[in-house]
């Protein structure tokens, strides 16, 4: 059963691979890079905040500073995979510099603090770098999507599998157990501190490349526009929407979000943002662990319907 | 060349306090609730234009409609919370934070978008007959809508200290922040002191935004401008501590201020921010916030 | 006066009491005695309206207590000082008074009230301006006892109240149990310091892994092996 | 267990995100694939009877397109750019569309846009749907150096070509783009304009000679504030302080203004969006320093300044590239429909959107075919008289545009510079403001 339904993803995975080749609109494999790069940035974002626990609101960070990186080197003429993994390395840097401070704040105080640090870099790169980043006019006549789309593809299946297999690691374990109880889990002989660091490095190696991926593919942007504090939300909203500390959850998140997104502008018009929140709140408030844990109260019920216990369990508490 | 610079700190100070009235609504209802409410900011963005309507049709001095900007805000803040917030009052402390956060988020889109619709992107201010007007004490300049934001951030600070000191309610709120069970087992409800603090919260989110619309300008999406300024102030004074947010708040107007003279405005921001995260990791409590419990 | 029949309540999944009764009448002194993670807690946690059961009946002097929230049944009369007292630390010995007084008929004798309860324990009105979190821990517990009483109940529940006490001040808080109850106030004692408490209670209950296994008066209990066994070592 | 389960969860993951992304073009029918890129024309599939040598049949719509920040941070100059292609648009298709040659028809334009949210990279991907789904022959800009910056590379990308206003960036003109057209001012008009301008209309001796420059920390802050800079000595001034602060709504402009107030400058250039612009205004008010003479680009620009800031925002000067007392053919039709809908003349902003409509449309007329390159040409070729007067191009893509010089005179917009076209006589120097 298991094997066919890896069966099942790898003809999935190369379906997706050989959509360039079937689709000819840009404009489809615009919104898919967008869905890509946001289920890159989830899934990043996931490792440090959901399966360590670490909420951070300075994401956009990393994935700035792997955009910075890259784009100032590729641009003047540097091999292109040098340049991108400098983006995640800067992105590792920065994080190893920040990481033994930030991990000294706790709960909100870490959420904000990392704010804080994307808004310094955020206004520092906008004073450093104020001019565009536009790709020269040649670059431009022979751009082309397709290479980009399967950059952001490949990045896609090395994150959600890096993910997954962390999920599944002692060191993944680990990390759980950080998040679970602190104190509990140096108890076990988990060394919290270098969990968190490990769960930072990895989150921002992963960002980071996100960024370098869209340095790539990005014709013309500010320097500083990856680094606003936007793109942290908008990471953060996804993984909670679909599910903190899963793999999936991420991922369906990212895809909600861009996709309603995505449809409402190109249908609704003027009310397309009012529309969105609305549906957004909706979503929340009635599926208030997002959409992994609405699916697995679904296949309780299923499961439950069979057993004779009692289902008006009470979940106050 | 000196008093150039105190003339700079004096305004850094008087905009601090707005600062700090911006962050008050959002750390009283951060502080008993344990809802970070993301769109306070647009709460302060919709307070403002409150105050410019009621002074552009009506003709009120911002200042005086005051209390009328304060009434529409509560009752902003209590249909958000009846209609929201209060679905996720009983879930535990972590995912109740997640959760408003998220349901914050999405009414920051809506209430931009209503505002954009409703009255444009255009940016709106209002400017009295003694805007721009100063008197001087030593040969430094107080402008006077200055001053008067500062009394006003001042006052509020006061009447919500004696409020939470003096009256049952009041204690009841704090008995709440400390302890929400024992403090149910006291027959207080709870339900009813979340509601009051997040309407308290909007209120004072109304204050801040007349006194934006006066000071500064106010537009549709300036909420998240204020939401984060509102975020860092909470922290930097130490959350639930009312004093302490004022008290961050002029500490970050100050600073700001400071750096612009000292360094030049380019970096203004930052090294508000850069001095922000060195109280939050030597002093991780906020500068007057009570130790972890 | 209050009765719990065939209580079940959950935490998520997990159930913690299965089939509870129980009976407490007017002016008695009952305990409820039983080792760590019984149900002890659980239970008074649906007395008091914070966990609201899956299946049974709580009543209190006729009324059913399952549709009232917890600050309306605090209102009817029954006071909890739960485990460890929870008292406000940030807040001063009065206040923490005050907030006991915070029901309507309670707030109206605050005065009077207040006076009985510094009559009873002179230490909290010396006191009564320092902040509660700077009380030491025999005053904490007579602080926490005291803002219970500040709202006249007429049933007071006791979590636990001799638990981390010296063992001098958990003679003396038995005592100041059996006054409270001499007094006319109807007493749940919830204890694992069983001992002690089945020697003050009139009757007791036994619980164990979330089910009501003895019932009798102290003396009866005690003369059970497997309570002697399993209790007093 | 597990595991099995997070495959099948991925699966499923991987299949909506297929579907639902196949959906949204797929909605369209399933065109017969395109022969080829913009170069080729359109090939007619049936030849039409009437004529010998007949015409191809006419598309139902020129397709234009734009990507247009309605909201966020750039929103309230997109929704004074908006009316403008909207009415102008409308003009057009009331006189029966645009004659194109190549069909024999007049064709109706059909104008898409869609709302960016201020973002570049939603820019990207509206732009990037408009080429796709609408197959447009044209785009229209936006607003802000940010959204151009961005679009037109995406135009250049698709060789599609591209008419923007509201912004006066130079820079981004020579990087060699082919398609990008801008009827607009830029830096280097603004940084002479404004020194001509004062010393043509105001006598020698009278002249603010000492010059403050508050610009922000970005290109185009940069660009502009370096050259009036530059400028300024050959036309008799002195910069005497020159302050850089971030874009930011909310710049403390204390400390320039002291410094401005001790050097006794007299003459204040500067570029503010509306908040910070606002900001500056009521502090200079505040610290008692009233240049004799402001040019304050941006802020100023929309009706509201005069509404937020009453006395405090008199006399101000702006170059917005146009104004609805223009003396132009077509101005008055333009501030009549505006009047009728918004009850007053045509906004700044919406003049200059409206000529790049009659641009193209000029364009795509005398290109005689919507083939894109072909429009690129006749659009480089311009020379026509639009609701801001004579347009032509340089090499750059830049125009060569008109320049007025607008005043806020009590508390309307008043076109003072040229004096020909003035709705008002330029007024200087401004008083102090406690004279107001």
């Amino acid at each position: 059963m298991a094997r066919i339904q890896l069966l099942l993803v790898a003809v999935v995975v190369i379906l997706l691979a050989c959509l360039p080749l079937v689709i000819e609109k840009d404009s489809t494999l615009n919104l898919l890079v967008l869905i890509l790069l946001f289920i890159i940035m989830a899934s990043s974002w996931n490792i440090l905040g959901g399966f360590t626990g670490q909420t951070s609101l300075g994401h956009a960070a990393f994935f700035g500073l792997g955009s910075l990186a890259t784009r100032l080197l590729w641009i003047q003429g540097f091999p292109l995979l040098p340049s991108l993994l400098a983006g995640g390395g800067l992105a590792v840097v920065f994080a190893l510099v920040i990481g033994i401070p930030a991990f000294k704040l706790k709960g909100v105080y870490f959420a904000i603090g990392t704010l804080a640090l994307g808004q310094i870099l955020f206004v520092t790169v906008g004073n450093l770098f104020p001019t565009i980043s536009a790709l020269p006019v040649e670059a431009l006549r022979t751009y082309q999507l397709a290479p980009r789309y399967y950059l952001f593809l490949v990045l896609t299946i090395l994150t959600v599998g890096f993910a997954y297999l962390l999920a599944n690691s002692r060191v993944g374990l680990g990390m759980m157990a950080v998040r679970e109880d602190e104190d509990a889990a140096e108890a076990l002989g988990v060394n919290a501190r270098r969990h968190k660091l490990l769960a930072l490095v990895f989150s921002a190696f992963l960002a980071g490349m996100a960024g370098s991926a869209f340095a790539y593919y990005h014709v013309s942007y500010y320097y500083q526009f990856p680094f606003a504090p936007i793109w942290s939300f908008d990471t953060l909203t996804m993984v909670y929407i679909g599910g903190q500390g899963t793999i999936i959850g991420p991922i369906v998140g990212a895809i909600f979000f861009v996709l309603l997104r995505e449809f409402l502008v190109l249908n609704v018009g003027e009310y397309h943002l009012i529309v969105f929140g609305v549906l957004f709140i909706l979503v929340v408030l009635f599926l208030p662990g997002g959409f992994v844990e609405a699916w697995e109260k679904i296949r309780n019920l299923l499961v439950r319907r069979r057993s004779k216990r009692d289902r008006n369990a009470s979940t106050t508490a | 060349m000196t008093e150039a610079f105190v003339q700079i700190i004096i305004f850094g100070i008087l905009i601090g306090a707005l600062y700090g009235l911006a962050a008050l609504g959002l750390s009283m209802v951060f502080g008993v609730t344990k809802i970070l409410n993301i769109a306070h900011g647009e709460l302060i963005m919709l307070g403002g234009y409150a105050s410019f309507w009621l002074f552009r049709l009506v003709g009120l001095d911002p200042f005086i409609s005051l209390p009328l900007t304060m009434l529409i805000m509560a009752v902003v803040g209590l249909v958000l919370y009846k209609l929201l917030f209060v679905r996720t009052v009983k879930l535990p402390e972590e995912e109740k934070i997640k959760n408003t956060m998220l349901i914050g988020f999405g009414l920051t889109l809506i209430l931009q978008n209503i505002a954009l619709i409703l009255w444009t992107a255009d940016d709106r201010g209002i400017t009295t007959a003694y805007s721009g007007q100063v008197f001087t004490v030593l040969n430094i300049r107080f402008p006077i809508v200055r001053v008067a934001g500062f009394a006003v951030a001042l006052i509020c600070l006061l009447s919500l200290h004696l409020f939470l000191r003096k009256t049952y309610t009041g204690k009841a709120i704090r008995a709440t922040v400390e302890d929400w069970e024992a403090a149910a087992l006291m027959g207080i409800n709870i339900q009813q002191v979340y509601m009051l603090s997040f309407v308290l919260g909007a209120a004072l989110a109304g204050v801040a935004g007349a006194l934006v619309s006066v000071t500064f300008s106010i537009d549709p999406s300036m909420g998240m401008h204020w939401t984060l300024k509102a975020l860092i102030v909470m922290v930097l004074g130490g959350l639930g501590s009312i004093a302490g947010t004022f008290a961050g708040g002029i500490l970050l107007g100050a600073t700001e201020s400071a750096t612009a003279f000292l360094i030049g405005g380019n970096y203004r921001e930052v090294i508000g921010l850069l001095l922000f995260l060195l109280v939050l990791i030597f002093r991780p409590q906020g500068l007057l916030g009570a130790k972890e419990r | 006066m209050l009765k719990l029949e065939n209580i079940n309540a959950y935490y998520g999944d997990l159930q913690a009491l299965w089939g509870i009764s129980l009976d407490v009448n007017e002016g008695e002194l009952v305990a409820l005695v039983g080792p760590n993670g019984a149900g002890k807690t659980t239970t008074l946690k649906v007395i008091a309206g914070l966990l609201a059961p899956a299946a049974g009946l709580v009543e209190f002097r006729g009324q059913d207590l399952l549709k009232k929230s917890v600050h309306q049944i605090v209102s009817l009369g029954i006071s909890q000082v739960p485990e460890g007292g929870r008292i406000f630390p940030g807040m001063t010995v009065l206040e923490n008074l005050e907030l006991g007084a915070f029901v309507p008929e309670a707030r109206k004798a605050k005065d009077q009230t207040l006076q009985s309860v510094y009559k009873s324990y002179p230490i909290l009105e010396e006191r009564s301006d320092q902040l509660a979190g700077t009380l030491s821990g025999g005053e904490r517990q007579m602080l926490a006892i005291g803002r219970a009483l500040m709202s006249k109940p007429r049933l007071l529940v006791l979590d636990e109240p001799s638990f981390g006490l010296a063992p001098i001040l958990v003679d003396q808080m038995f005592v100041m149990i059996t006054e409270i109850n001499k007094q006319g106030v109807t007493v749940l004692l919830v204890e694992q310091n069983v001992r002690a408490a089945l020697e003050v209670a009139h009757r007791s209950y036994v619980i164990e892994n979330g089910e009501i296994v003895g019932e009798g008066t102290g003396v009866d209990l005690l003369s059970f092996e497997s309570i002697r066994s399993a209790y007093l070592g | 267990m597990m595991k099995k389960r997070l495959s099948f969860l991925i699966l499923i993951a991987i299949l909506l995100s297929m579907v639902l992304t196949g959906c949204a073009p797929a909605t369209e029918e399933p065109a017969p694939p395109e022969p080829a890129p913009a170069e080729e024309e359109p090939v007619a599939e049936e030849p039409a009877e009437e004529e010998p040598a007949p015409p191809p049949p006419a598309p139902e719509f020129i397709e234009i397109g734009a990507s247009i920040p309605m909201t966020g941070k750039f929103g309230s100059l997109g929704n004074m750019v908006l009316p403008g292609y909207e009415y102008a648009v409308a003009a057009i298709n009331a006189d029966g569309g645009i004659y194109v040659e190549e069909y024999d028809a007049k064709i109706p334009v059909r104008f898409t846009y869609y709302d960016d949210e201020s973002d570049p990279t939603k820019a990207v991907s509206k732009l990037e749907t408009l080429y796709a789904d609408q197959d447009v022959t044209v785009y229209l800009g936006g607003a802000g150096s940010a959204m151009h910056a961005a679009a037109s590379a995406i135009a250049e990308k698709n060789q599609v070509p591209y008419c923007g206003i509201a912004f006066a960036l130079y820079e981004i003109h020579q990087q060699g783009y082919q398609y990008l057209f801008s009827p607009f001012p830029k830096s280097p008009d603004m940084a002479r304009d404004v020194y001509e301008y004062v010393n043509a209309n105001v006598p020698e001796g009278e002249r603010p000679t000492k010059v403050a420059i508050f610009a922000y920390n970005t290109d185009w802050g940069k660009e502009l504030g370096g050259l009036w800079e530059d400028n300024a000595a050959e036309y008799g001034y002195e910069v005497v302080v020159r302050e850089e602060t971030p874009l930011a709504p909310d710049n403390d402009y204390t400390d320039a203004i002291l410094k401005a107030k001790a050097a006794g400058a007299e003459m204040l250039l500067s570029m503010p969006i509306f908040p910070d612009g606002s900001g500056m205004f009521k502090t200079m008010a505040e610290l008692d320093w009233a240049p004799k003479f402001a040019l304050v680009i941006r802020a100023p620009e929309g009706v509201n300044w005069g509404e937020s800031m009453g006395t405090i925002g008199e006399y101000v000067t702006i170059f917005p590239g146009w104004h609805h007392g223009a003396d132009f053919p077509g101005v008055d039709e333009l501030n009549a429909v505006y009047e009728a809908d918004f009850g007053r003349p045509a906004d700044l902003l919406t003049g200059p959107a409206y000529a790049c409509v009659q641009i193209v449309a000029a364009a795509i007329e005398s290109a005689g075919t919507l083939d894109r390159a072909a429009v690129r040409d006749a659009m480089a070729a311009t020379d026509l008289e639009t609701v801001m007067g004579r347009v032509t191009f340089n090499e750059d893509g830049t125009g060569n545009v008109w320049n007025p010089l607008i005043q806020w005179l009590n508390g309307a917009l008043e076109l003072v510079v040229p004096e020909d076209h003035a709705t008002a006589e330029f007024f200087y120097p401004a008083p102090p403001f406690g004279e107001r």
